[in-house]
């Protein structure tokens, strides 16, 4: 399309925002000559007149009132100076906060290849001809996640825990037709709420009150759908899903529990201990911390007559292409909103396949003896951390229950009070439990993940020695 | 030919079977399929690492105790680090994406994001953010929270913001339990929802969790709103009429005045989805139009890349009215000390994500919106329909248009006349597309028109890539009627696969690998 | 089929064309060819854009000067970055590299290269640094420079090292500028540098570029450099030999002890040419075997991606007595001080790079050697070795093998039979190779082995891949065997282009793009 | 290959690097089984055995003395440190270095699109069918480099400026069969050594003194094969072009223009001022400072007869393949070493090609009117600085040519001590030219590029100003 005098021509929008720095609407690639055209095409005069159906009444008058555009170089410069005003729990501080979101090393080959634009850039894989990469990738995913649980199906990705957890309360509504549910208060706090917010309108949650830690479920259950139960929970500590399986299952309900993949590494799977879904958070699986998202939300089931009909979230199945050759296609649609609408299984659409690709690729790293090595070693960090921590004086156990790699600690002091003493020394010190779990006392939830070394849990004891002194 | 005896010519049988540096699956090289993951795994092998450490170790036995602890870890492949690279790059490779080429898939917005967007998201004073530190560790992130809502206020023309919400989806059930919220305060239960025939599935999906029962809105002639029936359908149990606008087919309805009026005057709200956002960027504002409440699709307008499917963003924007109930916590400037605090609205319906919503997703869009201001989204807009209201004149002697509206950014058009005159259904040429070097426009959607295709050029493609799309439709249609539909009914020809058998898929589910699967097990049946 | 009229059809002439959108070129989509970018470039479009600036504005004229100042800037295309990036996208999609599969490129060690050491150079504390800054800015560079000296040191067993060439080639030549020097330094001018017939193309190339003429040496029944004619062309005249061990017959030159003895006892130095040291890294270091100078190819044994042509990095490792000429500035660390500074050798020849070599490529290597260690080092040697032994065990009844020692990394399969038989030449059997989902082998390299086929599977396969290539190749001549060669000579045909014809491309060079090229233009002749 | 039990299996290597966190050779695949029967199939019996031909002699015995391997998240951090001991010019300082090494602002799009694996991890294409992407790229890059320098004919890389010099005078000294070179003073120090060192054994090197900046020619060039002018010269100078033109076809020589490719956007092409082979360091266009390498050597010339013959290093040409369809292939290899061994017109075998596919998206994204405004922003700066800095008491210009983005400063103390003060004040403030170019006292050499503020040039100004004082 060059032509040899094109290059001493002058760009039409050189001028438009000021010194020809910048153009308006920079990402747009019609020049003036072309919009020209296509409006003479199309019998319109101006851009204008493109809207000239739209009532008056509502057209916006003047314009947008906001920032004028920026260069590529100065929006970088505001996001750098804006990305230097976060003091980052694993850039900046050593972090013992867990609570739901951990700093677990990332592998260099996982950002290399997720991040490929295949895999960014590619819409939800509707055409399987040209998606067989995303759905290959996914297939393996949902084969991943259902080992990691024990159990016989996944999903290929819900938004987050949160999310997921409501999704398996909704489903075992459905299947058990049912609507009152039991969430454990062991169950992250922002997750309940997210539950009761979600599920309001129609399902009745209840919440199971924990002791010392551990789930005391409540003699009359009233028919319910479903148990939600954490392993580990949200205080870190190990609950009986055994025991948990047998009350839901005695009342006719589904056990739903809310696991943590990483723990996946050394405890017995929540399948293999009766839970009939499984749901938790992705995060450590190829995703940073990011302030909380984007995560990615675990689902599993067993293999039962409502899965057909009540499973939320894309499936991904495989099958043959007109040569027979494997392939792989979305699969139960007959399930979803597009298809069902009203009486679909769940609303979602847009998902997290990014992060579950990152996912895979991040548990293929790992194989079966890094993921046990992931955990034990976070295992092993939270014991040589306890072991230092509660020799403090004025920091105690919240709890006696066993606990994995992350454990309540009861201060002497505030604990907003300590976190500030402990920034100021280079630590996140862990997540104050207090509004949360106001009986444990001023309660400060510590995580240790395989990145923290022996000298940075030495010097954190030390610092919050120094803090409660 | 060496002089020497042959030697053993078959080989050691650990050494056979899928191999993972053989790349025929790509279709660079081959048109092979690419092996399971799990079928490239060998006891033993490994790409894990992990660092040196002086922590103590501990006995896993008394440290997790036997009751919890497994025999074994979970089944996960074991390959070595240069197989998983290889094996994940042959698969993206399989792969179709925007950065490929057109990607006119209507409803979807599938633009070019500036890579600007992603390097963005790699500051580690963002990405290494940790959602539950305390706030004066996390200032910079807040201060774009707050901008980012302010700017969603300024392009939607409303009062205040959260960007929980995960995705469209989401968004909606978020904005449906504000209804709710918001009638509840008044004092009353209403129990219907008003959805037009021509929505978008999760509409309907998601009144049905926000604890509505849907009422249908019939389209009219024109593709819009019935006006008539709509007001007979509106009454004091309705809560409220979910719109996009414009609609599904890509139409704007003129209408919205009067339609705000006879919800308003019911004491109804107006939710506007805003998945079509990107039309009407600096033209018209959905506040101005007088509805309540709206949700964006960041990962359509406001270059979230979608990511094969996923993660997006959906931020819910409302009028004063209904400020009171967003979700909480929320990012806030407190001037008194001039620095951030998370709030939460008094009445609150509660969190409707984890944490803060999709964060990372969320610098995104601000970074787009930095470098677009208001003057540059402005012609997003006006370059998004320009491309779709040429592209569908350019084919208007082509396909059948039920509806006769100007289209905004995207159209629909209908093959019914393709298919009763050639046997070519809607699905044909969309694989047929393919072909022709372009990702297939959203088949079969909405569900009013018949053989629908809903094609949306979107405003980063060049004239020139339009006019390319006009032509291979084109070329279709005739090819088509010469050949009785034969070629589109057998495409795609250029794909790793071919079409694929989606029926059987259902049929027989296979959800997950299984060792039986593996081509080395004696009870697996495929090549 | 809508009512109207219908609209013109065809389309304004400003937007035909090729177009940035069109995937067609992509292998995932389609097998046409991809525009060039010139030919998706449109007068006035644009990706740039610079910040806001403050700067007082210039008036080019003066400031210039008029006759220095251009009327009009050079040519380039004028594209959106959305195109841009689809073209590139589409270009990558159309090659194959190491992450698609196998490379066994012999002599080239094509192997997998941790994603670890991508990521180690793009810490902005190295990435950023100016090559002239004072050292004390800059003291962890100059720290890990000396380390990777001294890591190189090491692994060939010599005593000091300059990392400034910028490839093997540039080692190779500072290599003989500095034979050349340490002559001199002795008073003699010495004219020959001795060369196996087996040698790479680049050592005779260089010995011409140091001043030196290229004598060869001839390989016995064995492969290896013929001792006997060696002692014959030794002479008070040879400056030295240049040799590489393995060579590249990938044959360990067993008599390196008595061909040392030869040139030393003549007063000539010994040159390594380490572009194999991938094969013998923990086994025997060239410094062991009496080389004098070695080069090494970190291009190929550490680490350094090839990108798809280089950029490589060739550094030269000396022993003492050579030390005083390497080229400077060298770092050096200053125990005085405590701090690293650049020093020149006394009698250096001089610089051999415009700066300190390929920083940024060395920065890979150190990273690959610390995440190996020496005996992760000697096991890189030890799969190279065994998968090659393997591959070529597993193909003796297949191909000629005109020597029958025991081959170390690589090995050279010769077609000679099959070209016989079935007119299927080397060519052939690469080109076919590239159906079976692999990158061929190195093709009529060397040169003394005719219809050679030179493969090098490297450490990284795994045996699975090894075992993958070995059926492949036993097909191919198989096949060969039935068909009479016609398969192989079509081939490939899993590409995105065919045969592709060399000989046209000599003879009529084009050899940039030129507006009469574009197929818009009327004087443009191809499709 | 995943049997059911596989998992339960315990690495090999497990125990061999200590605490399983780091297996030796970490990036081999080989299983100890494997091995094995690879091993058993070779009838050998031990790894040792691989190596049994190679003399006792030789052999290595106790393995290598190094460092022990180290996990991935080891390296990084060792690196990590590393570079933090770095206070790198264009990252923690202001700088105003350039002398042939620039800190450009880098369009996020560039690193998007080269690290693409396809083009980070391919071979040079000597498989043209495996290989049209990178071929074609390289074409682009071709073509573009010709049009910076005006002329006809680009090569697809070389190592650096300095190199590219080298090989230009080669080209000239086969052409015309003679083997005096005359290179300016004003060609940057090290260019010059590079060319002495390179090509000492066989061209006679004369150096063509500068006054006030520009080149004196001398009267007698002896039979000279090229003369070798800077435009702009390493002082920043504007040679005149025409005139070393004049000079050197009067003399039967070749004019061998060093040119910057910034410049190139608002400076007359050396093509169209006579030059018959342009060399140039390509770093601006889409690598980083990085210490000085991986830079990129631009090479352009005119079409001539000796082209095809003399021509260095890789050239794309445009052909068909055997369906007639436009393709892309390396091409003239009759002049390379691997035809031609001896007497091959250059030993370059691997070159930059990963470099030159990143300046030719470069240079796309800035397109002719970027590259011109690009170029326009480092002399406004530069203007802007001579300005504030020229006022400065104790600060006078070394030369009074004139210069375009980069000029000499010379000062009243010795440069070395400046630039320490000016690194406490966060700047790094130019290059000391003292040693190289001692005549003109103690000069610094500072350039200003697109990326330096308003302000940063006031700072500047105001920090030399102080460590003057
Ligand atoms: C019109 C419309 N509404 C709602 C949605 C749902 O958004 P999401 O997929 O983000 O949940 C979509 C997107 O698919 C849509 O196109
Ligand atoms: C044996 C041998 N020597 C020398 C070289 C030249 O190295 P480079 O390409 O880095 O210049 C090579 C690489 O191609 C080679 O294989």
């Amino acid at each position: 399309m060059m032509s040899p005098g094109a290059v001493a021509q002058t760009c039409d929008h050189r001028a438009a925002n000021g010194e020809g720095e910048h153009r308006v609407g920079h990402y747009v690639p019609h020049t003036d000559d072309e919009l020209s055209a296509m409006l003479a095409f199309c019998g319109l005069e101006s851009l204008d007149d493109l809207y000239a159906h739209i009532p008056d009444a509502v057209r916006l008058v003047g314009g947008l009132d906001m920032v004028d555009g920026l260069a590529e170089t100065d929006v970088m410069a505001r996001l750098r100076a804006m990305a230097g005003r976060n003091s980052a729990a694993a850039e900046d501080l050593v972090s013992f906060a867990g609570f739901g979101a951990y700093d677990h090393e990332l592998p260099t080959a996982v950002p290399a290849l997720m991040m490929r634009s295949e895999f960014v850039t590619s819409y939800t894989p509707y055409q399987p001809e040209l998606s067989q990469g995303v759905l290959q990738a996914l297939f393996e995913y949902q084969t991943m996640v259902a080992s990691l649980f024990g159990l016989e199906i996944a999903n290929a990705s819900l938004y987050d825990g949160a999310s997921a957890a409501v999704e398996g309360l909704n489903l075992a509504a459905a299947a058990t037709k049912r609507t009152t549910v039991w969430v454990s208060e062991g169950i992250h706090p922002n997750v309940r709420e997210v539950i009761r917010t979600l599920t309001g309108p129609r399902l009745d949650v209840r919440i199971a009150p924990v002791l010392n830690g551990i789930t005391a479920w409540p003699d009359d259950l009233e028919e319910p759908a479903a148990l939600l139960v954490g392993y580990p929970n949200a205080l870190g500590c190990l609950e009986d899903v055994p025991a948990a399986a047998q009350v839901a299952h005695d009342a006719g309900a589904l056990l739903v529990a809310y696991a943590d993949p990483v723990a996946a590494g050394v405890l017995r799977s929540v399948g293999s201990q009766g839970a009939d879904v499984a749901v938790g958070e992705g995060q450590p699986f190829g995703t940073p911390l990011g302030l909380g998202g984007p995560y990615l939300g675990l689902f599993a089931c067993r293999q039962a007559s409502w899965v057909r009909r009540w499973l939320p979230g894309r499936l991904v199945g495989e099958t043959v292409d007109n040569q027979d050759r494997r392939s792989y296609v979305l699969t139960l649609s007959t399930r979803e909103q597009h298809i069902r609408r009203e009486t679909a299984s769940s609303n979602v659409c847009t998902n997290q396949t990014l992060i579950a690709v990152a996912a895979a690729i991040h548990l293929s790293w790992l194989g079966p003896d890094g993921l046990r090595e992931l955990a034990t070693r976070c295992v092993r960090g939270a014991h040589y951390a306890r072991k230092q921590l509660f020799r403090i004086p004025g920091v105690e156990p919240s709890v006696s229950s066993r606990t994995l790699y992350e454990f309540p600690l009861r201060l002497e002091r505030p604990v907003p009070d300590v976190l500030d003493r402990l920034a100021e020394e280079g630590y996140l010190g862990g997540v104050d439990l207090t509004p949360d779990y106001p009986d444990l006392g001023n309660t400060m939830l510590v995580a240790v993940t395989e990145t923290r070394t022996r000298d940075q849990i030495d010097g954190f004891s030390a610092a919050l020695e120094k803090a409660l002194a | 030919m060496s002089g020497r005896t042959p030697p053993e010519t078959s080989a050691p049988e650990i050494l056979r079977g899928p191999s993972g540096g053989r790349a025929t699956s790509a279709p660079v090289a081959g048109d092979g399929t690419e092996p399971s993951i799990f079928e490239l795994s060998v006891a033993g092998r490994r790409a894990w690492s992990f660092g040196a450490t002086d922590v103590p170790e501990v006995d896993l036995t008394s440290a997790v105790g036997a009751e919890h602890l497994a025999d074994a870890p979970p089944m996960l492949p074991e390959v070595s680090e240069r197989d998983l690279v290889a094996h994940m790059t042959r698969l993206s490779s399989r792969n179709y994406s925007v950065d490929h080429g057109a990607y006119p898939l209507g409803s979807c917005t599938m633009k070019y994001n500036p890579k600007l967007c992603d390097t963005a998201t790699t500051l580690p004073g963002f990405a290494a953010a940790h959602p539950a530190q305390p706030t004066d560790q996390i200032q910079g992130w807040m201060e774009l929270l707050v901008g980012l809502e302010d700017f969603l206020c300024s392009v939607t023309g409303m009062h205040a913001a959260t960007l929980q919400p995960a995705a469209g989806a989401a968004g909606e059930l978020t904005g449906l339990l504000l209804m709710r919220a918001w009638h509840s305060a008044r004092g009353r239960q209403r129990s219907k929802v008003l959805i037009p025939d021509s929505a978008h599935g999760t509409n309907p999906a998601s009144v049905t969790l926000g604890g509505f029962d849907v009422v249908e809105v019939p389209s009219d002639a024109r593709g819009l709103v019935d006006l008539d029936a709509l007001r007979d359908l509106v009454d004091d149990d309705v809560a409220g009429l979910m719109l996009t606008n414009p609609n599904t087919l890509g139409l704007f309805e003129r209408d919205i005045r009067e339609i705000a009026a006879v919800l308003h005057d019911a004491g109804s709200l107006l939710y506007y989805d805003g998945a079509n956002l990107n039309a009407i960027l600096g033209v018209v504002r959905p506040g101005d139009m007088g509805f309540d409440i709206v949700h964006l699709n960041l990962h359509k307008t406001f270059a979230v890349p979608h990511g094969g499917g996923g993660p997006g963003a959906g931020p819910v924007a409302v009028s004063e009215r209904l400020a009171p109930f967003l979700p909480g916590p929320r990012p806030e400037f407190d001037a008194q000390s001039g620095r951030f605090e998370w709030a939460t609205p008094e009445c609150s319906i509660g969190r409707v994500h984890g944490w803060h919503g999709n964060a990372l997703a969320l610098a995104r869009s601000y970074a787009y919106i930095l470098a677009n201001g208001g003057d540059g989204l402005r012609r997003v807009a006006d370059a998004a329909v320009l491309n779709a209201r040429y592209l569908q004149e350019r084919l208007r002697d082509v396909f059948d248009f039920p509806y006769d509206e100007p289209c905004m950014h995207e159209f629909v058009a209908s093959a019914a006349s393709l298919k009763s005159d050639c046997d070519v259904r809607a699905m044909d040429v969309a694989k047929r597309f393919i072909d022709e070097g372009f990702h297939p426009p959203t088949m079969y959607f909405p569900l009013i028109v018949d053989e629908a295709l809903m094609v949306e050029p979107t405003e980063t493609e060049s004239p020139q890539t339009v006019e390319a799309m006009a032509v291979a439709f084109r070329r279709i249609v005739e090819e088509a009627n010469d050949d009785g539909g034969a070629a589109a009914r057998s495409a795609p020809r250029s794909t790793p696969v071919g079409r694929v058998d989606e029926v059987a898929a259902a049929k027989k589910l296979r959800l997950r690998w299984t060792p039986d699967d593996d081509p080395g097990n004696p009870t697996h049946s495929k090549e």
